[in-house]
């Protein structure tokens, strides 16, 4: 399949390269290493790249990969790491649901010998390897932006709304993150705050938003299925002013900034497939008790409207994603 | 006895005494909340979980329960989706997923009536199977890429009267006629109440079980067209829940959870109680965390009301 | 010895608009069997559920011995030592038989904090109280699966399992067979030698004077007169019942030649076996048979409701074919069930919108339905049957039992069926309006209607049918003539083995 | 005479049947599956819910539902975690804990019995409250620092059998003579067949009812200590819809939907049979989305097992 080739960061490439070499030899002959990976959710975008990321690993590293759903629920992961366990896993990549709540779930891998990498999120006990990003900086860059945008752009102030989230950590740090980075900008006033997670929320929570707030300059989307309908309703209602900034790039995303239509600023986003990838090529790595890059924060990147090439470079690299 | 006339009319109208309660107190907490644009944006986010909640009510009214709505939703709407962006013409996409709606409601109807199975667990089989299909069908990506005419189809307004808007209205004028004044709509309530009586006076309790689960899932269909042009993309973890909002809507319209009861026009009140409530907290700024319980405590009100009302009714 | 135990003085009881009791009296002396007699609503039950605290009463006072009580739940009525058998059952269908009469009052052991239920001697105690009744039904079976008769049995088992001072029954012996009742009337009189009193409500007048000591006539919710039953003969009780004096009406017997519908060799399990029949049009044929002879089983063969294993139906000699009570509707059939409250009503609805099912093809305009033909319809009806009710709206709940079963056959006349069915249909039913249907009967046959008419009373057969075939055990073990006939004719037929 | 009771063996022990069936397939596709060590991991995974699924078997059986129990469960485990973390005794913790859910259960049953309302409506309003209560009270953060002691409560085991096996053992036993010993028990069963008799018999229907749904949050209570325990923080985002787990274990065991049948044992069957699939389907390494639409599909056969089984039983 054409996927690996997508993306293609320089630490998945160079993993495979490594992996390929020394796989074979480790286990008997014709026992594959399985490395047990738990998600937080199926849904979305996001951890759909992410598992193929981790699917192309999993085929370059020659081992096999078991991705298990945790549904968002923390009773569950620690159910599917047991699982795991018992199943005679070689090694295990979680994204944690809660710092302190999948501390239990990891503990208890690494009681039975299995090294953990932990990825996207980071959990409250010692790990083999992390993979991932800080939400925090996710949403602190675009905050960084935002900032300078607007003392570039609002001389007279100007009025922000947030699409946010109140009910993990993930989305919490991501939003504090980002008011951290704004809380000092003079004239700049949050007029709104509200939670919207998929996207037919995202386009409800803005039209009344707007409703409520109708001089709104800026809205900033907290992740990808909010912004998503944010980025909508501007499309439906041929809105070309309101300024939308916001966190994980989509090919459909990437289009609309490339677009007219609406006035998509900047999306700071990471790099799903690489974390996946990653997370899978370091648990062969920590199986196998070989070197790799214990913290490896996969670089984030902000998308402006501006970089057109960059833009077009996304969407060549993810078109064979989508078939 | 005039005061008993008084007494009776507060009791049966209780549930519309109360929501014209909360919407003059919302008026006064934010001058925004009354204006026609407000208005106009209420209506339009309820109209298309309200077309999902004409075939919740009726299957609610023949006793019958069905989980899979949202689900077939996101399914439908992916399909739909897909048919677009590979070149089908927008219609015979849009014909295409209602029949395709249709056929689901009539493997899930058939299987219900036929061997006479609780439909909570039929349906909550084919909630968790459809919403797989549609993950594994897009691997997970919502499909865009739709053609521009297509976004018109929700978009749109007439009059300063969203198409949204309309197509609510149009839906349930059609099926609060034939909830009332056919004699399918008549044997769903005979079924509801009492399905033995129903078929030994010569009702057909198969077909008209089947009907209405081909019809709700139709309906799914629809509402599946509406939310695709709506957000421009078919999405397979979109309608997430919409279940719920829709068995919530009919039930505190005064549906009877136990089926025989239950009007079309009492599922509109009771969305747009709910609806009203969300948008009210968002225009007064509620925290994200007090909705939720707010709204919890709002509908537990609501449904100690309507209890009241019931009984002073007998 | 013959002291009162239990009074109601001046009990009034209103529901909304209808005055269903006013200023009733009733006296019960111990160890006497006290009949309650009156025509369909005219307050029975509504007395008796307010002597068990199942209602509560806007006026009067009730005594128990020389004491007033004021009893607000039948729990309490209980434990005062009253009891009483519904004219709706109280059972729970999915409860065991045992259960269900020890239901409220289950026999246990306290083991320090920890109670344990003595199921084997719940289980010996039931089974001492069926032997009672000389009934075989079975401790353990599960009262929903067992028949109307059955259930009416465990009924009073269960208020025989009480510590009685006082057993109210309504209607006890409205599904039972012979034999059941005589085995009940032997219990009953065991009780009162006991000293219990009993008020036995019935629309059976001929078996008063076997069971009663006195009478009690009641009409629309007054209290009318008591009697010893030695000075009430029927006609007496009629009189004071409805007011005047009644006659009955001999029927003319109308059958044709022409054969309506013709029954092959229809055979389901165990329920019935190998049974043919003819009807003709204009005939009445009644089928007898005990409780359990599989009479209901047939008929619901019949009528689609149940699966078949074989068996054909030709209507005016052309085949056809019925899966269902839809195709038979659709065939010119019509079926007035056995169990009004499961199978006949909804009633939680209109009384026109019960007529108005079996219509809805009829009501059928190009759009929409003729709602106002629905409500003239009920309401020629209730002019026509003597339906007593508020109006055609009125809730079928609400109705007394006898004018629910009225409003059973007039959905089912409605249809303007070529054969009705009907399944025990004056069950229930006041003297009166039971000759109403008779005429009724007698009407529709002379139309050239062709009616089977099933009936535990076979008086009441005798006096209807045509023509009469008896079933025993699931088969068909004669065909009478009605000049014929006798009810030890019958009853010799009924315990036959052996099919014709 | 012989075949036939073949038959009819066959037909009883259906579900048990299929659940062997599937075993045998499992350890037959993956060597790992009849593992003591696999086996033990299941019944773990089970148990908690386990636990919860005893209330809303009462519940069904009662003629009830509950779909505020996941909430509940949310609610008291960050209740017991912040009483704990701050110095709370663990002991005391988890009898507040315990008692904090029997007075939930005391609130919604309360309201449900007396008032005669629609359990479905009550604690759909309950499980928004109390999920933003639990959000709300600790701004969505897990609450972690519990003592170490607690931990041992799920994480420990005797002779290789996990601690929560036990207690899921323990607490069915004695909720099984319950069920089948006590007059509470029997009423009930009368009480979900026919509430208006079991009333004329003398049961006392509104204690009862409550008294369910005071058991039940109770358990939750319970279930709450358990998860807490077993994650080692109150995270007020866990027991994200377990009513649904818990009903539908309920019904695949054979509790009917519409009250007064019902069998604690069966209620274990049918998340058994769900919770091998789960773990099946892990070690299998079948793909996530494709995880939901065989969910889904079995199910949907489990169901249509089930009632080819009724009716042959009738
Ligand atoms: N719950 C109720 N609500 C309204 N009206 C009622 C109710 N119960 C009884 N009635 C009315 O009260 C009157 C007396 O009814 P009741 O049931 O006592 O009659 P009955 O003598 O037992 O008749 P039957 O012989 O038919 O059983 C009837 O007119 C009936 O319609
Ligand atoms: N639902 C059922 N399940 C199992 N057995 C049943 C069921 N209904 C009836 N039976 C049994 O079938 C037999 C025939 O029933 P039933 O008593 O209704 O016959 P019948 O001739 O119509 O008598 P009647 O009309 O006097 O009650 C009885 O032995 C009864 O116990
Ligand atoms: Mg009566
Ligand atoms: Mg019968």
């Amino acid at each position: 399949s054409g996927t690996s080739k997508a993306t293609g960061g320089s630490a998945a490439t160079n993993a495979a390269a490594e992996g390929g070499a020394a796989g074979a030899d480790e286990k008997a002959a014709g026992d594959k290493i399985t490395i047990g990976s738990v998600i937080m959710n199926t849904s979305g975008e996001w951890f759909s790249e992410v598992m193929q990321g981790m699917n192309a690993a999993g085929e370059d590293l020659g081992v096999k990969v078991n991705i298990v759903s945790s549904d968002n629920e923390v009773s569950k992961e620690s159910d599917n790491v047991s699982t795991f366990i018992a199943q005679g896993a070689d090694a295990l990549a979680i994204c944690p649901l809660s710092a302190d709540a999948s501390v239990a779930a990891v503990e208890a891998a690494k009681e039975a010998g299995l090294p953990v990498i932990a990825w996207n999120c980071t959990v409250n006990t010692e790990v083999d390897g992390f993979v991932g990003v800080s939400n925090y900086d996710l949403g602190k860059l675009t905050g960084e932006y935002v900032a300078q945008y607007v003392k570039d752009n609002y001389p007279e102030g100007c009025k922000l709304a947030i699409l946010g989230n109140h009910s993990y950590e993930v989305g919490v740090e991501r939003c504090n993150g980002f008011k951290e980075a704004i809380a000092n900008v003079p004239g700049l006033e949050v007029v709104a705050e509200q939670d919207a997670e998929m996207q037919d929320e995202g386009m409800d929570i803005t039209e009344q938003i707007m409703t409520a707030n109708p001089d709104v300059d800026i809205f900033w989307a907290w992740n990808q299925t909010s912004l998503l309908g944010c980025n909508a309703y501007m499309q439906n209602t041929g809105n070309k002013d309101i300024v939308i900034m916001g966190t994980d790039m989509s090919l459909e995303l990437a289009k609309a900034m490339l677009g007219d239509d609406v006035k998509l600023q900047a999306i700071t986003t990471q790099m799903p497939y690489d974390i996946g990838y990653n997370a899978i090529a370091n648990a062969v790595k920590a199986y196998k008790k070989e070197e790799f890059e214990k913290n490896m924060l996969i670089e984030l990147k902000t998308y402006v409207r501006d970089d057109t090439a960059e833009l077009e470079k996304y969407v060549e690299d993810h078109k064979s994603l989508v078939e | 006895m005039k005061n008993i006339k008084i007494k009776d009319f507060v009791m049966k109208y209780i549930m519309y005494i109360v929501l014209v309660f909360m919407v003059i107190t919302l008026t006064v907490a934010n001058d925004k909340f009354l204006t026609l644009n407000n208005v106009m944006t209420i209506l339009k986010q309820i109209s298309i979980q309200s077309i999902v909640a004409i075939g919740m009510t009726m299957i609610i009214i023949s006793g019958n329960i069905d989980l899979s709505v949202g689900s077939i939703v996101a399914f439908c709407s992916v399909i739909g989706a897909m048919l677009m962006a590979s070149g089908v013409p927008v219609w015979i996409a849009i014909i295409l997923v209602v029949l395709i709606g249709a056929v689901i409601g009539f493997i899930s109807g058939g299987v219900t009536a036929k061997l006479k199975l609780h439909s909570f667990l039929v349906t909550l089989a084919l909630m968790q199977a459809f919403r797989g299909l549609a993950q594994t069908i897009t691997g997970g990506y919502p499909k865009a890429g739709l053609p521009d005419a297509f976004g018109g189809i929700a978009a749109k307004s007439v009059a300063g009267v969203p198409f949204l808007v309309l197509y609510m209205i149009v839906f349930y004028a059609v099926f609060v006629y034939i909830m009332k004044y056919t004699a399918f709509g008549r044997s769903i309530y005979a079924i509801g109440s009492n399905e033995e009586s129903a078929r030994l006076s010569g009702i057909n309790v198969e077909r008209v079980k089947t009907m209405v689960f081909v019809i709700s899932s139709a309906l799914c269909g629809v509402a599946a067209i509406l939310l695709t042009s709506k957000v421009r993309s078919g999405d397979p973890t979109c309608a997430n829940g919409w279940e719920m909002d829709a068995i919530a809507g009919a039930i505190i319209g005064g549906t009877n959870m136990a089926g025989g009861e239950g009007k079309l026009g009492g599922t509109v009140i009771g969305l747009l109680f709910v609806g009203i409530l969300a948008n009210g907290m968002v225009l007064l700024g509620v925290n994200a965390y007090m909705q939720s319980v707010i709204k919890g405590l709002v509908i537990f009100l609501a449904v100690i009301i309507n209890s009241i009302q019931k009984r002073a009714h007998n | 010895m013959t002291e009162t135990i239990l009074r109601a003085k001046g009990v009034s009881k209103r529901f909304g608009g209808t005055l269903a009791l006013d200023q009733a009296e009733l006296e019960l002396r111990s160890g006497e069997v006290h009949a309650l007699v009156g025509a369909n609503g005219a307050g029975k039950s509504t007395l008796i559920k307010i002597i068990t605290g199942a209602y509560s009463n806007d006026e009067g006072h009730i005594y128990l011995g020389d004491k007033e009580i004021h009893v607000k739940s039948t729990f309490e009525a209980r434990k005062l030592g009253i009891s009483a058998v519904y004219q709706e059952f109280s059972l729970i269908n999915t409860l065991s038989v045992a259960e269900n009469i020890y239901l409220g009052k289950l026999i246990r052991r306290q083991y320090g904090p920890i109670e344990k239920i003595q199921w084997q001697e719940i289980q010996n105690n039931a089974q001492k109280i069926l032997d009672k009744l000389e009934s075989d039904i079975k401790p353990e079976a599960i009262v929903g699966n067992l028949s109307v008769a059955q259930k009416q049995l465990v009924e009073i088992a269960k208020a025989l399992s009480n510590d009685i001072k006082v057993l109210i029954m309504d209607e006890p012996t409205a599904s039972l067979s012979d034999n059941d009742i005589e085995n009940m009337f032997k219990v009953i009189k065991g009780l009162k030698e006991k000293g219990i009193g009993i008020i036995y409500v019935s629309h059976r007048l001929e078996e008063l004077p076997i069971i009663a000591d006195r009478i009690s006539v009641f009409r629309d919710g007054r209290y009318i007169r008591t009697m010893d039953i030695e000075e009430a003969p029927k006609k007496v009780i009629i009189e004071n019942m409805v007011g005047t004096s009644m006659v009955e009406t001999k029927r003319k017997p109308c059958s044709t030649d022409e054969v309506l519908m013709e029954i092959k060799n229809f055979s389901s399990g165990t329920k019935f076996q190998n049974i043919n029949f003819l009807l003709h049009k204009g005939e009445v044929l009644g089928i007898a048979g005990l409780a359990g002879a599989g009479r209901t089983e047939l008929v619901r063969a019949i009528f689609g409701v149940d699966q078949k294993d074989s068996g054909e139906i030709f209507i005016h000699g052309k085949k056809t074919v019925i899966h269902s009570p839809a195709d038979a509707k659709k065939a010119g059939i019509g079926f007035i069930t056995e169990d009004r409250k499961e199978e006949g009503l909804i009633l939680n609805m209109p009384l026109h919108t019960n007529l108005g099912m079996t219509i809805l093809d009829k009501l059928k305009r190009i759009i929409g339905l003729d709602l106002k033909k629905e409500v003239r319809l009920m309401e020629e009806y209730i002019q026509s049957l003597k339906i007593k009710c508020r109006d055609s709206g009125q809730k079928a709940h609400n109705l007394s039992g006898g004018n629910q079963q009225k409003v059973v056959i007039a959905k089912w006349l409605a249809t303007e069926p070529k054969i009705l069915i009907m399944d025990e249909p004056t069950r229930g039913i006041d003297i009166g309006s039971k000759n109403q249907i008779y005429d009724l009967i007698n009407q529709l046959a002379e139309q050239g209607m062709g009616i089977i008419m099933i009936s535990s009373e076979l008086p009441e057969v005798i006096q209807v049918s045509d023509r009469i075939m008896v079933l025993a055990q699931g088969k068909k073990t004669g065909e009478l003539d009605n000049q014929e006939v006798t009810q030890d004719i019958l009853l010799d037929y009924a315990t036959r083995k052996q099919a014709v």
